[in-house]
Order: C-alpha cells, then structure tokens, then sequence
C-alpha cells in the first residue's frame, strides 16, 4: 500500500471500489466526470459494500461505495485506524420482486416472500396461483442487491439453499422471463416487458413509492470518504450529487435524490 | 517338388514419392526354400521384401510398378484382399516387436483377430508353435508374463511363433538377427532350417556369411538394381558379376 | 506343398480369400468403428466451429476503428474498449518478461545442471503438479502474496507477476522439452572439440533449442492472458479512462471486461452486444499468438524430421 | 572451471528460486486456511451440508461445493473422453497427412480458447438453447457448465492422446498388420491397449483442468450451494464460490480464511489427479520401453 | 619415432551402473598409426574409444578403474582439465553431426570456444581444414550455406574438418562410415590415410574388410575382453587366438 499512496499524491486519480449495486452509478458519474477534468482519472472497481469499506479502512480506496449503511463495528475498527468514514447518500434504490407475467399472482406480503425465499411455501397455488412448483431466483451472495433483500425481506434468515444463484440483475430477468414458475428480485431499473413485478404489502415498485419510502424493499445507496471530501474527491461528489450527476443516477435505472444529505 | 515357384516377381519398379529405389527386377522364389537377399544398407532389401505382402501400401506417396505374383495370382490387383494376403504372407521385423502383452496373448492374437474362440484350440495351437519356434521350453512357464521382459533373441523367437500361428505360407524374414547376440543369432539361424520344411522363406541379410550359412539362393541387389540372382552355392563361390565378388569380399559396403 | 493351412479348420473358409470380396464380420466392425470416429471429429469440429462462428459473426458487427481506439463512454454502451485491449497487453508483458527468464533458467538447470538425485525428482514433480492446479487458486495465492503482503495492491505488477507464475510451469516444461530435444550428438560434438559445458549450451544447445523455446513461451503466455480468474482479485478494474501510468496502476483487462460487463451492467442488451465485440478481439489476441507458436512448433518438427 | 561452477550456480539459484514461488502457492494456502480449520474442523468443514459464510451465524460446510464440482466433472468426462479421444484416434488413424497437418494444429490452438469465451458462449448461447431443449426452469445448471467444460477440455485430451498414440512404435502396428489383422483391430487391440495409459493421462489432464475451471462454471453453472439431485439442478462448483464471493469477504475475516480453505481443497484434488497422472504416464512409457 | 606410445591402457575396467563393460584392457596406442578397434556388435568398442577423450564422464553412474596415460600422464587424474584433454583428443562420431549452423562457422567453432578472435586468422585455418579434410573443392563456394543441407559423406567430412581445426593430436572415429554409402566410405577411408601422417588415429568398426584396409594396428574385443591386439596384418593372416580366426571368417557376429 506504500506504492497506491505515494501515486495518490498527486490527488488526480480517485479510486472508487465497493458495491456492485453502486458501480454503474460510480463508472457513468466517474466518466462524465472525466470527461470535464482531463487529467483526472478515475478507477472504478466493484467488489461488494464490505470489500469497499475494508479498503476505505486500509486506505487502499479513495470512495467506498455502499449500498447499505456501515456498521457499528466497521466504523470502531476504521476509527481505530485512523480513518473517519462519511457518509453521503448518492441514490435510492427499489427492489422490484418478479414473476412471470403468465403468472396470475400480482401481490405478495413481505411475509409470504419470507416464505418463499425460505422455504417454507413451495407452490404457487397456496398465494392464489396455480399448482406450480415455486422456482427461486437469488442472487450471489456478493451483490449489494442480495444484501438488501437479505434484510429487507429475508430479515436475516437464510435463502433455501436450492435457489438457482445468479451473477446478475440481468440473469435474473431473463430466467424469470423464461421460467413460468420463477420468482425474483431485481434493482427498479432493470423492469420490463417481459417480466411482471408484484406490489409488495400492496405497493407497486415504482419511483414515486421509493422516493417517499412507501414500498418496504427499498434502500438509499452511500459512498463514503474519509473524512469530509476534500480537493478533487469534493468536486467529484459534488457533481454526483448535482442536478446532472443525478440525471445520470436516473439513466442508470436508479432513483435520483435531491439536495445535500451529507452529515 | 523342390523348385516350384511360390512367389514370381516380374519387372518390379518402386518409387517413394520421387526417388526410384527398385529398378526393374525380376526373380522367383522357390517353395520351401531359403532366399536371401543382400547388398549394401540402402540398396532397397527392406523395400523389396515388404512389397511382398504389401507392407508398403502404409507409406504415402510411394508408388509400384510391374507385378508380384502368389501362387500365379497377382498381389496387387484390385481384387486381392490385403488383410487376407498379410495372413498368408508373414514377417518377422529387424528388432524384435512382440506386443506389451503376455507371452500367451501374443501368439495367440493372431488367432482371436481371425475370429477362432475355441479356447482349448487355441491353447493348443499357441503350444504348437512355441514348439516349432523351439521356445516352447525356455517360456513354458512364464506364459503369463509380459513378453518385453524376455531376451532379445526370446522375443525374436516369440515373434516368429506367432507368425507360425496363423499358419502363413511364406515366412518374410527383414534382418531378423540384426539385433541379436552370437549365440540367439545361432539359434534363429538353425529354426531357420528347420522352419523351411514347412514353409517359403525370404531372408534380408546384410550379414553376407548368415546369407552363406542359410540360404539355398540369393539375390544381390545394389542401388536398387538386381545384380545377381542364383543358387547360393554358385553365388558365393562362382559369381557371374564382377560387382558380385567385390561385394562379397569386402571391397565396398 | 503340401501345406499346413490344408487341414486347418481356422482359416480354411478365408483360404481361397485372396481374391474372394465377400463381406466378412470384421469389415463391417471396421466400418462402423471407423464411422464413430469420423463422428467424434465431426461433434468436436463442429462444436469449436459453432463458438468461433457465434462470437465472430455477432462480434464483428460492433468492430470498428472507434471500438478498438476509444475508452469506453455513456455508461459503458458506447465508445470502445481500448484501456482493456492496453491493460490486457501490459499484464502479458509483464507476465512474460518474469516467467520467460524464470522459466528458461529453470529449465537449463533442470536439464542441463541437475544432478538426478530425488530432490530434484520431487522438484521436477511439483512444477508438473504445479501445473494443473486451478487458475482460481493462483489468484488467491496473488492475492495473498503480492496484493495484501508484499503490498502491490492491485495493479498491473500484482496481476503480472500472477500470471507469470501461472504461466511458469508450462514454460519450464516446454522449454525442458525443446533442450531435450537438441540431439545429445550436438553436446557430444561440441564438448569434443574442447568447449566448456557452458559455451556448449550458450553456443550450441540454446540456438537451436530456441524456436521450440520461443513456442513454449508464446504458447503460455498466449493461454494466461485470456485468463480471467487470476486477475480478478489482483489486478483487474471495472472501469478506468486513461492508460496505466505504472505498473502500479490498476487496469481494464479484456477478459474481466467481458465478464463485468455481463455481470454488472446495466444496459444488458447494449452491453452484451459489447461483450462479443471483446470476446471476438480476445479470441482474435489470443488464437493468434498460439497460431504462431504452433506453426513454429510445426516447423520445428519438420526440422527435426518428425 | 570456476567459470562453469558460477554458472552453475547462478542457474541453480534461478531454478530454486521459481521452485521458491511454487511451492510459496502451497504455503499460503496452508497458511490462509488454517484459522479456518482451528474454528471449524475439517471434517466439519468438508462434509457440512450448509454453506452460509456471509449469514450469523454463518455455516461453512463444502460439501454442496464439493458435490458441484464433482458433478460437472463427471459431466464434462463423458462429453471429452469420447470426443476427445475419438478425435485423436481419427487423426491417428483415418485423417491423410493434409488433413492431419491442418486439424492436429486447429484443434491445439482451439485448445487455446479463453475459458471466458466459453463462459460468454455458454451463457449467452448454450443456456437459453438447453432451457427451450429440455423445457426446463433454467439453462444455467450442472448439465450445461458440463457441456461447456467437455468441450472446453476436448482440445486438451485429444491433443495428448494423439501424442500419446503416435508414441505407440509404428512396429506394434506392422506386427498386428503383418499378421492379418485389419485397421480397426490393430487399432482397437494393439494400440490403444499399447496408448492406454497415455490415453488415461490425456483424460485425467483434461479433467483435472475441467475441476479446476473457474469463469465457465461461475457464469452457466447457476450458483446454487446445494447438493445436487439431478444433472439439470444449478450448482455451485469450488471454483465458482471462490470467483465470486473473494471481493466480497473482508480481508482477515472467517469467510476470507473459508475461501482459502476451499483453495487448498482444489488444490489437493487436483495434487492427486496430477499425481495419477504422472504415475500412470510412467507406466506408461516404462510399458513400452521408452526411457525418461 | 614409429613405434612411440601415444596413449597407454592399463588394466581398464569400466562399468555401466551394474554391467561390466571393458574387462581388464590394457593396450598401446602408437603415434603417427591407426589403430583399428573390431568385435561384433555391443561388445565394448564405443564405451572403449570414447573413454579416451573422457566422453563418458557424462554418463550417470558410470564407473571406471584403471589408468589411461597420454603421453605419460594419467588422463583420469583429479588434475587433468578435461576441456583442454578433449581438445587434445578430439573425436568424430558415428552419425555424422554438424551444427545447425553455416559450414563455415562450423569449422570456426572450434576456434572460436578458444577464445580465438582475429578473423583473417580464423579464415585461413578454416581454408586449411577443409583443405585437408579433402571437402574444401566441393564447398567452397556453399561456405555460407547450413551444414546440414550437405549430403551425409560431405557432412562426415565436415566434422572431420572441424575436428582437425583445432588440431588435435589424436582424432578417434567411431564407425565414421557406418551411415554412409560406398563412394563416401572409400573419401573418408583414404582420408584417413592421409591424416595419420599428421595425426594418431583410433577407429572403431564392424567392418572388418575396413580395418583391414586402412589400419596398422588391430585390437580385437570380444564381450568386453581384448582378445587380441598387434598389428593388422599379423591379426588378419594369423592370428593367434582361435577366436579371433573364426570371428574373421564370418562364424559368429
Ligand atoms: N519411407 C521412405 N520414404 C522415402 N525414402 C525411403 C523410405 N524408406 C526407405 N527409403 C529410401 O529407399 C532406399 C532403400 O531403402 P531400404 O530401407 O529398402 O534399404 P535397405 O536395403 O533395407 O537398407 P538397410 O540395410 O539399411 O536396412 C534408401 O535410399 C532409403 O533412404
Ligand atoms: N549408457 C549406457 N548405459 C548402460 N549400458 C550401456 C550404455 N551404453 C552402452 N551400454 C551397454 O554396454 C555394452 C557395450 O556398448 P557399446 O556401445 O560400447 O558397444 P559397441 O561395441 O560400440 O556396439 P555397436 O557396434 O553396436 O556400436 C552394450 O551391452 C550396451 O548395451
Ligand atoms: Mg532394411
Ligand atoms: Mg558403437
């Protein structure tokens, strides 16, 4: 680590690592950015959220990106290393659950998802569907979607082990649109045709729910900094959190925030 | 009986890819006698005596002229089948090749891969051809083992019992004691003898006094051509070719 | 003449063969045999075909000047690839210039030097081993070593120095083969002219080793630097505008590019599109340093007369 | 002399110190792993049937992993030992010295394909084709990573087959042919016994890199971390596990040390595939009297 | 002068691993002589001429006893440079073996390795060697081509030239004309006759017409044992061992 920093000194290059979740948004922000900087350089790597803090820790990551907030004992152990993690939320995000549009079930409790994701429901026709055999579509592990939904909807109990586990939100989609049987989760923006989202407690998943914190499976997303973002890092949040940046937040399929949320 | 001719071979020419290595020869050979072949290394023995049960047909680009005649019947016609031919013309190779199975199985491969089962038949026939290639005593007891563990003039004798398996009617022998010690090279020299009371020898030699020792003719070959062709006795004592008493007393070669 | 095969019950049915055509039992397991293996071949051709089909004819569609000289841009779905095409080159080099004398000094001294003794048995049976094991563990093992330990971090020096190391026991055994395969008529030539050990080996071995050597190299280096695995955690970034001005830098790397971009875009329909544009360049990378090391091998054997 | 005794030595500290980076591999994953198995016993850890690193409490038990890469394994076996051996005694024994020269090259730098490329090809084509194939819920599961890895490890066992074959002395074929035999049966019952176990070597190379394969199966086996009931269930091979789930798990962490473990779990697997390896090609060549 | 002792043997023993190879030689070597070096096939003669220049040094396992002296001084001693010793004896084998290089940087090889730099120099002592390995005629003008696109006789008298270069003072054949046709043979025959005007020769072969033709001296070895040793026209019209007479007249071998 001796090396990354002596070639920070410069402070034109930021390096960005964490959660998938929050990639897209770093890399489409990170290259506008760039675009308006030449001589800026930017590195944008995912990893997952715990990854990302680990390295805001060891100092190997300029901006850790999150997409759920740190814990207690991540922040001792940062503290006790130097290192005052702030948080700055960036987006939201809504984890849109979907079926097959075939599929004549078009709301599910978040209990009944909990039943699904756990094992304990395994047929369609116990939630008012037909007798089909429930197909269960997660995701790895390592996403920041999976975290999400682990405690948003799962409440920390463990997904059957049986579920298909997929590397991606497209994955995902794709499956459940091919699959009649299939349930899955995804991030808001990757909706479509092909594939039908249920309302949740009776919420549809849609920008508005999301923004007022209505629909239950939703979550804002961080970068942090070591300390108050200083020099090109400020400029760089800052343009994320511009009316701009935000625009680019909403193409990429998130929900945009307004205003400063920082601490 | 004594000079009946096995096999005819008339203005034999043979060609790999470019280079002409057999010019134009002729000569019959005899049943149930020794012929051998000599001349210096190169001069197309090896050549000549795989044409006679078509060994050659694997090498690509090589090509044949003239005919080669079985029992009257032509070798290499279209209508001859290959397989068949290799069966009734046998060989026995330069370094001795037994497979890398027992003893028992080599001899007896040759009877399986022609379709016979009858494992009482078989047991009896492999016994019998040990016999004949006077092995039977030195490997009757270790026909289980793998027949790479044997001596080199063992295996050679195995070889040749397993050619004597399929019953072939000719017996092609390419420098078969190349690779051999005095005394196995002594013992393959007199089954040799013994072995044309049943069947049509061919030997390649380039060991002008084995060729002396066995044979009842020889042929002198040189670059490809056919120099002398006779009764062994008449070669080695009153050749008709100047060539011929160079060779053999050692001016070249 | 009165032969033995007259009275033989084995093969008196085929005794008139030689000329017969008659359809026997082991024909027609030759011919069906024979027909398994051109199937095998075929099922095989056809499917490595399907895979270079599919990639190059989706692959091309997206190609141009732009794609292979451009950084990427809106988001990933328009622009190029060319950080990835440049970080994939320098992790190569760098892999390279550490295994190629590693592996070569390596190999010299095992053929050359060693004494056959256990230890250097159990030395030749580990760089054998070494080779099989997975790629995945290799990039745990960089990880460890040269991203946490030796303090690297990720960079185009950690990942470099992984794919070297992966690339190493292929290179020692081909490059031990190539020296092998220098006839010992050589050495005997040259040492009975009064040479040293070592000029015959400078002089002799080495030159005419070295095609083979060089197609060895080429050979695994070709195969590491499609790899993915090794650089995962050591060297490879999602994303990153300007070339790599170190080898501490992170980088792109085409491989890793293709699989993020599966994996985590969020414009699957542009992005896939992308992906076979990257495979097809990979392949195109890749297929074409192997091609030329095994048509030097090719020639090489044809030297030797083989 | 002294000259030649300071190359030599020069050499010897070279070759000594690429073995020093070898066997460094083995340390360090002796080494990650341990805190692993002080917290949880290896057989625990081998034969759990639970893998929940990231859960509280979490559950580190392979076996489910252990089972996906078996399953794949085998898979792939029975795609690449026909194909890939058949190739080989095609080009042995049927293909002309054209076809040979341009197909035994072709397939040695197809051999060459990135494993991504499989795992892009795999997932973008084979895994929708099988899904509409079979009608099944998903075409991301053991049958098509085996499909892929088969194909993937044909090159490679074809490519030493044939070597192994063109080992065999062409005098065992002569003999077998002297004797009446026809091609197939030389082919069937002289040389591939004499190849044989130049064959097996070819098949356990080839399968060892099929265990050990890694962006193939992380992207079309399905990922699922449970003990497979069938060829069509999604699977969660070692290697797959590791890929995906190292950025995540926090350096230091029990999870990181699991990753490890499972490292040197593949690791020894493939130790003794190598070691078959090696000990049935020395047979091998001591069978047919080559040296060395 | 004729008659001066080159190289001496003393009750040489030499094992491979386990096999005893060369069983208690001892023998002269004269100066300014060819000695000829006959026995059937594995019985010794490469193992014997190749410990002269200390060729089997490299052979794992190896094991010698006995002495070998030039010119007085042991050869086998712990303070002999072996470098400096093959130089001195220098050594053309079997299979004729230049390096893939031109024809000219074959022969300069040898100078070179000696640290010899001056170009002129090196040009004339090539002209010579070729000179006096009867090639230069035929190559001359092909200096600059490989080696190895030379016919086989050209080659064998390539490494001839390049083993002269040096200048050694004894030069050991090994069979130099096993692998080549009659007309090479009969060059590199008379050029051994040239050469033993300038140097001491030791030639091994299993041609016997060959010792005869170009040797002075004979050593007859039999299964690793010298059975008889004096010069060639004593050993080839009578020879004192029964041995050695039946093995000249083709009985064994
Ligand atoms: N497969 C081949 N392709 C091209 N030329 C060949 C082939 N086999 C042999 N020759 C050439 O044909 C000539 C005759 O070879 P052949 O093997 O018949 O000689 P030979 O008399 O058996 O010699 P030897 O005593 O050395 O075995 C030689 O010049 C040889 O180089
Ligand atoms: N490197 C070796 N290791 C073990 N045994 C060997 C080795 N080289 C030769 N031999 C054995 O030593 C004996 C003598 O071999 P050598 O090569 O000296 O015989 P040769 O008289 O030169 O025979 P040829 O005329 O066939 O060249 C043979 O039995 C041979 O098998
Ligand atoms: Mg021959
Ligand atoms: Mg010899």
């Amino acid at each position: 680590s001796i090396f990354t920093t002596t070639l920070k000194a410069g402070q034109l290059t930021i390096t960005i690592k964490g959660s998938t979740t929050v990639l897209p948004i770093a890399q489409a922000t990170a290259e506008v950015f760039m675009d308006r900087h030449p001589g800026v350089n930017i590195s944008v790597q995912g990893g997952g959220s715990g990854f990302g803090i680990a390295s805001l820790i060891d100092g190997s990551t300029d901006i850790a990106d999150t997409s759920r907030p740190m814990e207690k004992n991540e922040v001792i152990k940062a503290k006790s290393k130097g290192v005052y993690p702030h948080e700055i939320i960036v987006a939201k995000d809504g984890i849109a659950v979907i079926v097959h549009p075939s599929n004549p079930v078009d709301h599910l409790s978040t209990n009944q998802i909990l039943d699904i994701y756990t094992g304990k429901v395994s047929s369609w026709s116990s939630l008012g569907g037909t007798n089909t055999k429930i197909v269960v579509v997660s995701r790895d592990t390592s996403s920041g979607t999976y975290e999400a939904f682990e405690k948003l909807a799962l409440k920390g109990e463990r997904v059957r082990p049986d579920a298909l586990t997929t590397a991606s939100n497209k994955q995902v989609a794709i499956t459940v649109a091919n699959t009649p049987g299939a349930i899955g989760y995804i991030g808001l923006g990757y909706l479509s045709s092909r594939v039908k989202a249920v309302k949740v407690d009776g919420i549809p998943c849609t920008v508005k729910t999301v923004i007022s914190g209505q629909y239950p499976l939703s979550r804002p997303l961080f970068m942090y900094t070591n300390g108050n973002p200083r020099g090109i890092i400020n400029n760089y949040i800052e343009f994320v959190l511009s009316e701009e940046g935000q625009k680019l937040v909403r193409e990429q399929g998130y929900v945009g925030i307004s205003g400063h949320n920082g601490h | 009986m004594e000079n009946e001719v096995k096999i005819k071979v008339e203005n034999l020419n043979f060609f790999y890819s470019k280079t002409h290595v057999l010019k134009n020869i002729s000569l019959d050979i005899y049943s149930n006698q020794v012929t051998a072949i000599i001349g210096p290394s190169g001069c197309g023995k090896s050549t000549f005596i795989r044409l006679l049960n078509r060994m050659n047909d694997l090498i690509p680009g090589a090509r044949m002229k003239g005919q080669i005649l079985l029992d009257g019947k032509d070798i290499y016609s279209p209508r001859t089948d290959v397989v068949e031919l290799r069966r009734r013309v046998g060989m026995v190779f330069q370094k001795p090749n037994p497979f890398p199975k027992t003893v028992f199985e080599n001899i007896a491969y040759g009877l399986t891969i022609n379709g016979l089962k009858d494992r009482s038949f078989i047991r009896e026939r492999v016994k019998q051809s040990l016999k004949k290639a006077a092995i039977y005593e030195e490997v009757q007891n270790r026909l289980n083992e793998n027949a790479l563990m044997l001596s080199g003039g063992q295996q050679q004798r195995i070889c040749i019992a397993r050619c004597i398996a399929v019953e072939p009617e000719v017996i092609l022998f390419d420098e078969p004691c190349a690779s051999l010690d005095p005394i196995s090279t002594k013992k393959i020299e007199e089954l040799i003898l013994e072995l044309k009371n049943d069947y049509t020898i061919v030997i390649v030699t380039h060991n002008m006094q084995q060729a002396a020792r066995v044979s009842d003719f020889t042929a002198f070959l040189y670059l490809g051509e056919l120099i002398e062709f006779g009764p062994t006795s008449k070669i080695f004592t009153v050749p008709e070719k100047k060539m011929t008493e160079q060779y053999l007393a050692g001016r070249f070669g | 003449m009165k032969k033995v095969h007259d009275k033989s019950p084995l093969l008196g049915r085929s005794m008139q063969g030689a000329e017969t055509h008659g359809i026997k039992a082991k024909d027609i397991s030759q011919g069906l045999g024979f027909l398994l293996l051109v199937l095998c071949i075929g099922i095989t051709l056809l499917f490595l075909g399907s895979i270079i089909y599919f990639i190059s004819i989706r692959g091309i569609r997206v190609i141009s000047w732009e794609f292979i000289t451009d950084v990427p841009r809106m988001a990933m779905t328009k622009g190029g690839i060319a950080p990835a095409i440049v970080g994939t080159i320098y992790l190569t080099l760098v892999s390279i210039s550490f295994a190629f004398p590693l592996g070569l000094a390596c190999a010299i001294y095992l053929t050359e030097y060693s004494p056959k003794s256990t230890a250097i048995n159990i030395i030749r049976l580990s760089i054998n081993n070494l080779a099989g094991v997975p790629s995945v563990v290799f990039g745990l093992f960089g990880f460890a070593v040269f991203v946490n330990a030796f303090g690297f971090g990720v960079s185009i020096l950690s990942g470099g120095l992984t794919l070297g190391i992966m690339a190493l026991p292929g290179i020692i055994a081909t490059s031990q083969d190539a020296i092998l395969a220098v006839p010992q008529s050589y050495r005997e030539a040259s040492l009975a002219l009064g040479a040293t050990h070592w000029d015959t080996i400078k002089r002799v071995v080495l030159p005419t080793a070295l095609p083979g050597i060089l197609t060895g190299v080429i050979l695994n280096v070709g195969r590491v630097a499609g790899e993915t695995a090794p650089i995962l955690f050591t060297a490879a970034t999602f994303y990153t505008r300007g070339f790599p001005h170190s080898i501490f830098s992170e980088v792109m790397a085409l491989p890793y590019h293709i699989y993020a971009l599966m994996t985590e875009g969020t414009h699957p329909d542009i992005q896939t599109q992308i992906a076979y544009g990257c495979a097809l360049i990979l392949l195109c990378l890749v297929l074409s340093v192997s091609a030329v090391a095994i048509v030097l091998r090719q020639r090489q054997r044809r030297m030797y007369g083989k | 002399m002294t000259k030649e005794r300071i190359y030599r030595w020069i050499f010897s500290i070279l070759a000594f110190s690429s073995l020093f980076f070898l066997l460094g591999i083995m340390i360090t994953l002796l080494v990650q792993a341990l805190p692993m198995f002080k917290k949880v016993g290896i057989l625990e850890f081998i034969g759990g049937k639970y893998w929940y690193p990231t859960y509280d409490p979490a559950s580190f038990g392979i076996l489910p992993l252990i089972l996906g890469s078996a399953m794949v394994t085998t898979g792939a076996a029975f795609v690449c030992i026909p194909l890939g051996v058949g190739s080989a005694l095609y080009l042995h024994e049927l293909a002309g010295p054209v076809q040979r020269a341009i197909m035994k090259p072709a397939i040695e730098i197809l051999a060459g394909i990135p494993s991504i490329v499989y795992g892009f090809f795999g997932m973008v084509i084979m895994a929708p084709m099988v899904q509409r194939f079979f009608g099944i819920p998903t075409g991301f599961n053991a049958f098509t990573a085996s499909l892929i890895l088969g194909v993937m490890a044909t090159p490679t066992v074809c490519s030493i087959s044939e070597d192994a074959l063109n080992v065999v002395p062409g005098s065992f074929k002569e003999a077998s042919l002297a004797l009446g035999a026809n091609r197939w049966q030389t082919l069937v019952k002289v040389t591939i016994p004499a190849a044989g176990s130049g064959i097996s070597t070819a098949i356990i190379l080839g399968l060892s890199r099929a265990v050990g394969e890694t962006m193939t199966v992380l992207m079309v086996a399905g990922g699922a971390a449970v003990i497979p009931s069938s060829i069509f269930d999604p699977v969660r091979p070692m290697t797959a596990t590791i890929a995906a789930e190292m950025g995540e798990a926090v350096v230091g962490s029990l999870h990181f040390h699991a990753l490890f473990a499972i490292g040197l779990v593949l690791f020894v697997i493939t130790f003794i595939f190598n070691i078959i390896a090696e000990m049935v090609s020395r047979r091998f060549r001591e069978r047919l009297g080559l040296g060395r």
